[in-house]
């Protein structure tokens, strides 16, 4: 199916934007805003608001008609392969599955201190009356809160021998978070531990398919609830085991 | 003070002021009901055939009723009123009401060719005016029936336009708006439909700023909406307009078609769709009378002063209209739940201190109609393009109308000075609205206003401004006052504007089966009757 | 020059979007959303808000880098062509270089009662503090008001012979404007009237290049003031005699 | 009451109980005060450098402060604090201050080799103090004069942040911030910047959500807003962050460089960044005396509780941190025009009535708090990627700050959740702040909040759990009570956490210049004397 944004009539294709042109306001900023928004694609574009925002500075509002459609057919969509559990269904599958509890260390790494997003997986009390790992009988859940040098985590996970790393990445500003999530890939490869462990991402900006590109096993964004990443794990976990036996 | 009262009694205000206003008013409207009773109109005769059962359209695409009056008027003979003719042609030929109409609509039959008597007349249509009434009162006891299963709302009701222009957009957007939690749902007619002097028929999808109302759009939204009301547990309301050239017949297809509200306003026509006055003041009454009958609300249309003239400096205005609104509703039989006063958020955002002024206004408005639905228009002349300074003024409507306490909440949109809502518009001013009521609910029973503060002193002077305007509108005439540009600014002569040709004195054996079967007040001012 | 959207840094190209999908919220409609934010050319799409509007529908808010950029020494900006004058230098403009007041009719046709755009052109209280051209001693001016048929408008400006002539349109949904303003310069090409008159729309979704574009000689959009118009139609008349005369 | 007053009081509160509250307090904070006087901290003493001139960088990039506190604590004798050492090195040599960092720096002097005499020390070194503090008060003066001659803006007073990561970005940003109204600029640091043990050299263009904090970044942006607010007609007001592993050093720029305003908490570094607590405490103390002279206003960090803990259920531990801020900030010698207590606009934005607790405790602080410029932080924590909605909070948040007369006023951003400020962002919430706070001005003259209302009983609610909570917290000690989890939720242990190595015991002849020449209340709980 192609699909196309709707204002208020099907494939009207109306969509609105806000943006800032470092010139001065005026019919030349006016028209400019105007281009670009063609070269956007945009059809009849309305600048509905012009407005000086600083010395050299418009701030621009604006209404136009999209001309691309996307086509629902040819979509892949980029998600960690998990069949959802409860938290019920995942202790009784790691019990028949793997049969030993699953060992699991979380950080926020490098400079970011905001842990809220990582608590709400691990900690307890979890996220949306959804349990969080430490509640878990079948988890061990090590979490070492904020801006753990990766180095720490690193040897940290080796010590105690984990079977996943979570690691949490909120400040994004500048893509600070890309050179801190590939350096750690970096250190686990270095330590020959990278093969040995689950190594998951997650943070508002996350996407799997980013962390897929970093190097990551998986990647959580926005609205995670704790026993999806529980779910992953344990299935994720369980199939590599079977690999290793068939492998063996 | 009553805890209940206290809510609403938040000024002190002098009594005798409102009782000379009322009493102004009272005498102003009471001096046009004479002009009323002795005219009748186009659109008051077409409304009967409505009423009637006469409905379709001719080979041409005219709708029947337009056809049945123009050939009375053509003839000079409306002033017996056209179920006079009706009725004398049926009996005369010994035919049905269609058959006559059909008659007629291929030239067949002049029915002003054979005057009967009026009594003849009166018992031959009587039946079918019953049933008439009949089917409206029934609409008005299913709505009371569903109401009651459903329910409705929390007050400030969320009330949201669709306007697409196509009934079947529209209704995908009115289910979509319930489901997001509007209360009332209208749908906003095309540009210029106004100024038809004809319904169109059947279901529109072409409409430019709105959709037209045709009783089958009517029918197709009432659907919809008690659809998604089963869906959502609420009754949703709908409404139209029952103002322009067409002012009774709307009012009675939505009678038949059970909406829930009309926007019907005793001038709105004459000032902002250049409406002659003589007309407007004839068809309101009869609107008016079927709406009273139907139980629908109506929402009268003082807000609209605001768009052309100073929300600051008019507010009186605004006030004064409310008092003449309101006699004229009652005269037509209207009871007080019924009566949805209107008004607007408009002043100026950069005022200092206005929001003290819109508070001041709004629950001065409250505190003189108590038992009124009143209805809250949302800011739209200081809207400009710049959607997120336009949410704010929106976000400090809600929050003056959760505040004072006011019953139908029009819900402004981001996009006012953009174009007519898009469906995530509408999300969003219903978003907005939800927040800030929710998160300010109980906020009106934890305030009170310092005694001649700012607030309360405001509301004082607008009053007494109402007050004095009223009574020289009385010592004037409401005619003449319109004449000089008394409200939003705008003069109209009295014999001028569109539809005054439409306009027929009634002759002595004048008949109109409904003029004894719909409500109406005691014309010595008592109580309401159903005759 | 080459100008690019600011958001905090020069050429970071940044852009606010919003917009509706009718699809069902998920992962695919996330998707979807990202792919028509990639074809309009904007670069690493964040689609930071997802919600479900409606049954079918979908609410977006999104960020993305726009990677146009528009060459500020390239933009030709439509405007009517007037040296900007005042109240008291148009009057004396028109005393000396027509010798004659000026005749302008105004109306908002077609099905349009927006009467305060074209009234705050017209009536004496202008706009803005700037007089409108009833005001004007030079400038006879007629204002019929709202909803004028184009006939009873043409009809009317013959008759009085009028130099200019005004129209407003506000509502513009469907572009309901375009077919009406159309059908206007039809009328007056058709009395023969269209050379004689200096014709002008205005409203506010009215461009100077669209009313162009439709056979206006002038179109005035939102914020327009009195004086502008005044001093376009004052110019325009003296110029035009002046050409008359050269050509005789 | 007096008009005034009645601004201020508007809820009828137990006067005892606020005693008691203020009584618990001065408990907790004198009681730590014997551990603050006991012991110096690596930062305090680098502050000592910075304040006595030393300045620069070594040649790997290392700051001399930290240089000379290093080579003195690698030695272990940072006891006797490095004035001590830097003093008796030039006496020693007959050279002067410059000439030993330079020699310690190129490893050609051990500074602690020869201790001399105290008081020769002191005698040394008074000189070079005393204009240090001149040079604090000199600032002070200018700043005063400026704003005599500019003026400050309207209370609230709107406070924005830049954060581009580049100085010379920011300098464009705050320049337009301040013609778009903002009253004060803060320039947030980078990420991460609080844990360097050392403040970085010169200008920077390379930070992370944030600024780094330097001297020359301080300097820079002073200039910028000098500039702009001679341009406007304002003394636009400048802010940085007086937390972390150096916060007393910034506090010392912060003063030379006439900022205006410090973040500046006797906790937050303990909860939010994981300093050790025995650190925290000293080094707060010796920061805000610095502040104290330079006539900064403080901004505590209460606010940041709300975001990891629930705004309704912890409403009262904002107000048990203001009541400790506040006498650790008396006992600083830091006057009430410059105690800008921390709360925020926090609860959950679908709770019923959230926006009656939000004035309950606006207001609530305001009263208890009267002669304080409350500082006032916009929603974060439910804010969400539809900036639509987002901007709504705002405005809502805009509004009570408004209505209960807060003082500053810490814009919220409709992309909170999103990204630092945008250019357009930052002019969306200044314009969304102005057009509430004009518009809404005077409203909290014109309303009187209801007797035992929701609102007074919500604020009496959470004053009586916050005195409970300072008498539990004067019972267990305020080190133990962090250490069970008391403020936001977060646990902290006593010895550890960053910094904890850095915290060193005075020795008896343990001498600082500075000690004697900053304000500080007298122990006894007296007056504030500058000795
Ligand atoms: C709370 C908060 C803080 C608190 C943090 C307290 C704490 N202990 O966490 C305090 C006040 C300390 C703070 C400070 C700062 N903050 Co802050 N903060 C926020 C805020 C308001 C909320 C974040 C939050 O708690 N979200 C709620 C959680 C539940 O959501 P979440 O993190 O997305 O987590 C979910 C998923 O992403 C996922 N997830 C997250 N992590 C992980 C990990 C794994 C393994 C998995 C599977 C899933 C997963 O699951 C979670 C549940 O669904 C946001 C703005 C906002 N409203 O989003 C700014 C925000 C994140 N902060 C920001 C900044 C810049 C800072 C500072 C750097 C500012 C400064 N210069 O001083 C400082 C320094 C912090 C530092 N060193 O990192 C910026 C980041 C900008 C950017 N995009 O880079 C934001 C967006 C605000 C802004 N617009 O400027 N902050
Ligand atoms: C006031 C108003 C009304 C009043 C009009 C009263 C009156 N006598 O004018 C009332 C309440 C009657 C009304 C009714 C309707 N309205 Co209305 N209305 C508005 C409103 C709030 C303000 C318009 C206004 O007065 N602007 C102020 C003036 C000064 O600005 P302006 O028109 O742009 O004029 C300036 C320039 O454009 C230019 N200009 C304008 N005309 C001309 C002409 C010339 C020759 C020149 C040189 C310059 C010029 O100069 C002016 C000064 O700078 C707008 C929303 C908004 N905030 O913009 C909606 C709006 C215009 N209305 C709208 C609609 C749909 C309607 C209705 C059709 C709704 C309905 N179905 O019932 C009705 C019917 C009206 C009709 N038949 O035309 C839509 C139009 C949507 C669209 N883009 O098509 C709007 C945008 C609202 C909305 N979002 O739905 N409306
Ligand atoms: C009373 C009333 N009738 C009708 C309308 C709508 O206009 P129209 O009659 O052109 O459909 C309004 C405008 O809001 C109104 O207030
Ligand atoms: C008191 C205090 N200091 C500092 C900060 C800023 O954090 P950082 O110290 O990481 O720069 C805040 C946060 O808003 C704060 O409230």
């Amino acid at each position: 199916m192609l699909v196309k944004p709707y204002g208020d009539t099907m494939n009207d294709g109306a969509m609105q934007l806000s943006f800032t042109l470092p010139m001065r306001k005026g019919d030349e900023a006016r028209e400019a805003a105007r281009v670009l928004l063609t070269r956007m694609g945009l059809d009849d574009p309305q600048i509905v608001h012009m407005e000086a925002i600083g010395e050299e500075f418009t701030f621009f509002v604006a209404y136009g008609k999209c001309t691309f459609a996307v086509d629902t057919d040819e979509l892949t969509v980029a998600r960690a392969q998990v069949e959802k559990m409860d938290f019920y269904q995942i202790n009784k599958f790691i019990k028949e599955h793997i049969g030993r509890k699953i060992k699991v260390i979380g950080a926020c790494t490098g400079t970011d201190a905001h842990t809220v997003g990582l608590d709400a997986i691990m900690n307890m009390k979890g996220f949306h009356g959804d349990y969080g790992l430490e509640r878990y009988p079948e988890f061990v859940a090590v979490n070492m809160g904020s801006q753990v040098p990766n180095e720490t985590l690193v040897a940290k996970a080796i010590e105690m021998g984990a079977d996943a790393i979570l690691v949490s990445q909120v400040v994004t500003q500048k893509n600070v978070h890309v050179p801190n999530l590939t350096r750690l890939v970096e250190l686990l490869e270095a330590e020959g531990y990278r093969d040995r462990v689950i190594l998951i991402c997650g943070g508002p900006r996350i996407s799997h398919e980013l962390a897929v590109e970093l190097g990551y096993d998986a990647g959580f964004g926005p609205g995670t609830v704790p026993s999806e990443v529980a779910s992953y794990i344990a299935q994720e976990l369980a199939r590599r085991l079977a690999q290793t036996a068939r492998d063996e | 003070m009553s805890p209940d009262t206290m809510k609403i009694d938040r000024f002190e205000l002098d009594a005798g002021m409102i009782e000379r206003a009322r009493a102004a008013a009272r005498a102003i409207t009471g001096s046009m009901q004479q002009h009323i009773d002795a005219h009748t109109t186009t659109a008051v005769e077409r409304t009967v055939c409505r009423l009637l059962g006469i409905n379709g359209v001719d080979e041409a695409g005219v709708p029947l009723p337009n056809v049945v009056v123009d050939a009375v008027a053509d003839k000079g003979k409306l002033g017996q009123g056209v179920a006079y003719w009706l009725g004398s042609a049926c009996l005369e030929h010994g035919i049905t009401l269609d058959e006559a109409v059909l008659d007629l609509a291929i030239g067949k039959l002049d029915i002003t060719a054979c005057p009967r008597p009026k009594e003849e007349v009166e018992k031959a249509l009587y039946p079918i005016a019953a049933s008439a009434i009949e089917r409206i009162i029934e609409n008005k006891q299913k709505r009371e029936a569903l109401i009651k299963k459903l329910g409705l709302g929390q007050t400030p009701w969320l009330y949201v336009i669709v306007a697409t222009g196509n009934i079947y957009e529209d209704m995908v957007q009115a289910k979509a708006a319930a489901r997001q939690g509007a209360d009332i749902i209208a749908v906003i007619r095309s540009t210029g439909q106004s100024l038809l002097d004809y319904v169109p028929y059947g279901a529109t999808t072409e409409g430019f700023g709105g959709t037209y109302a045709t009783q089958e759009n009517f029918r197709l939204m009432r659907a919809a909406l008690d659809e998604v009301g089963e869906e959502i547990g609420k009754y949703v309301r709908l409404v139209n307009y029952s103002s322009g050239l067409c002012m009774p017949e709307i009012a009675a297809l939505g009678a038949m078609e059970r909406l829930d509200l009309m926007l019907s306003d005793s001038m709105y026509g004459i000032l902002f769709r250049d409406i002659n006055m003589e007309r407007t003041f004839v068809d309101q009454f009869f609107s008016r009378r079927i709406l009273a009958l139907g139980g629908l609300i109506i929402n009268t249309g003082e807000d609209n002063y605001l768009t052309t003239d100073d929300a600051y400096e008019s507010a009186h205005t605004v006030i004064a209209s409310q008092f003449i609104n309101e006699q004229f509703a009652l005269a037509a039989g209207l009871s007080p739940w019924q009566i949805g006063l209107g008004h607007a958020f408009q002043m100026n955002p950069y005022m200092e201190d206005g929001l003290l002024n819109e508070i001041a206004q709004a629950q001065l408005i409250r505190q003189l109609f108590p038992e009124y639905p009143i209805k809250f228009m949302p800011p739209t002349k200081y809207m400009t393009g710049n959607i997120f300074f336009g949410h704010l003024l929106n976000a400090m409507f809600n929050f003056v109308s959760v505040l004072t306490g006011q019953s139908i909440h029009l819900l402004g949109m981001l996009t006012e000075a953009i174009h007519t809502p898009y469906l995530q518009d509408r999300h969003l001013s219903i978003e907005n609205a939800k927040y800030i009521m929710n998160n300010a609910r109980h906020l009106a029973d934890e305030v009170v206003y310092a005694k001649d503060g700012r607030i309360e002193k405001r509301a004082r002077a607008v009053l007494e401004k109402a007050v004095d305007l009223l009574d020289y509108i009385r010592s004037r005439g409401l005619m003449e006052a319109l004449e000089e540009g008394t409200f939003a600014a705008v003069k109209r002569p009295r014999k001028g504007g569109k539809g005054y040709d439409g306009v027929v004195e009634k002759s002595p054996d004048y008949y109109n089966p409904f003029e004894t079967l719909l409500p109406r007040r005691a014309p010595a001012g008592g109580d309401v009757t159903c005759w």
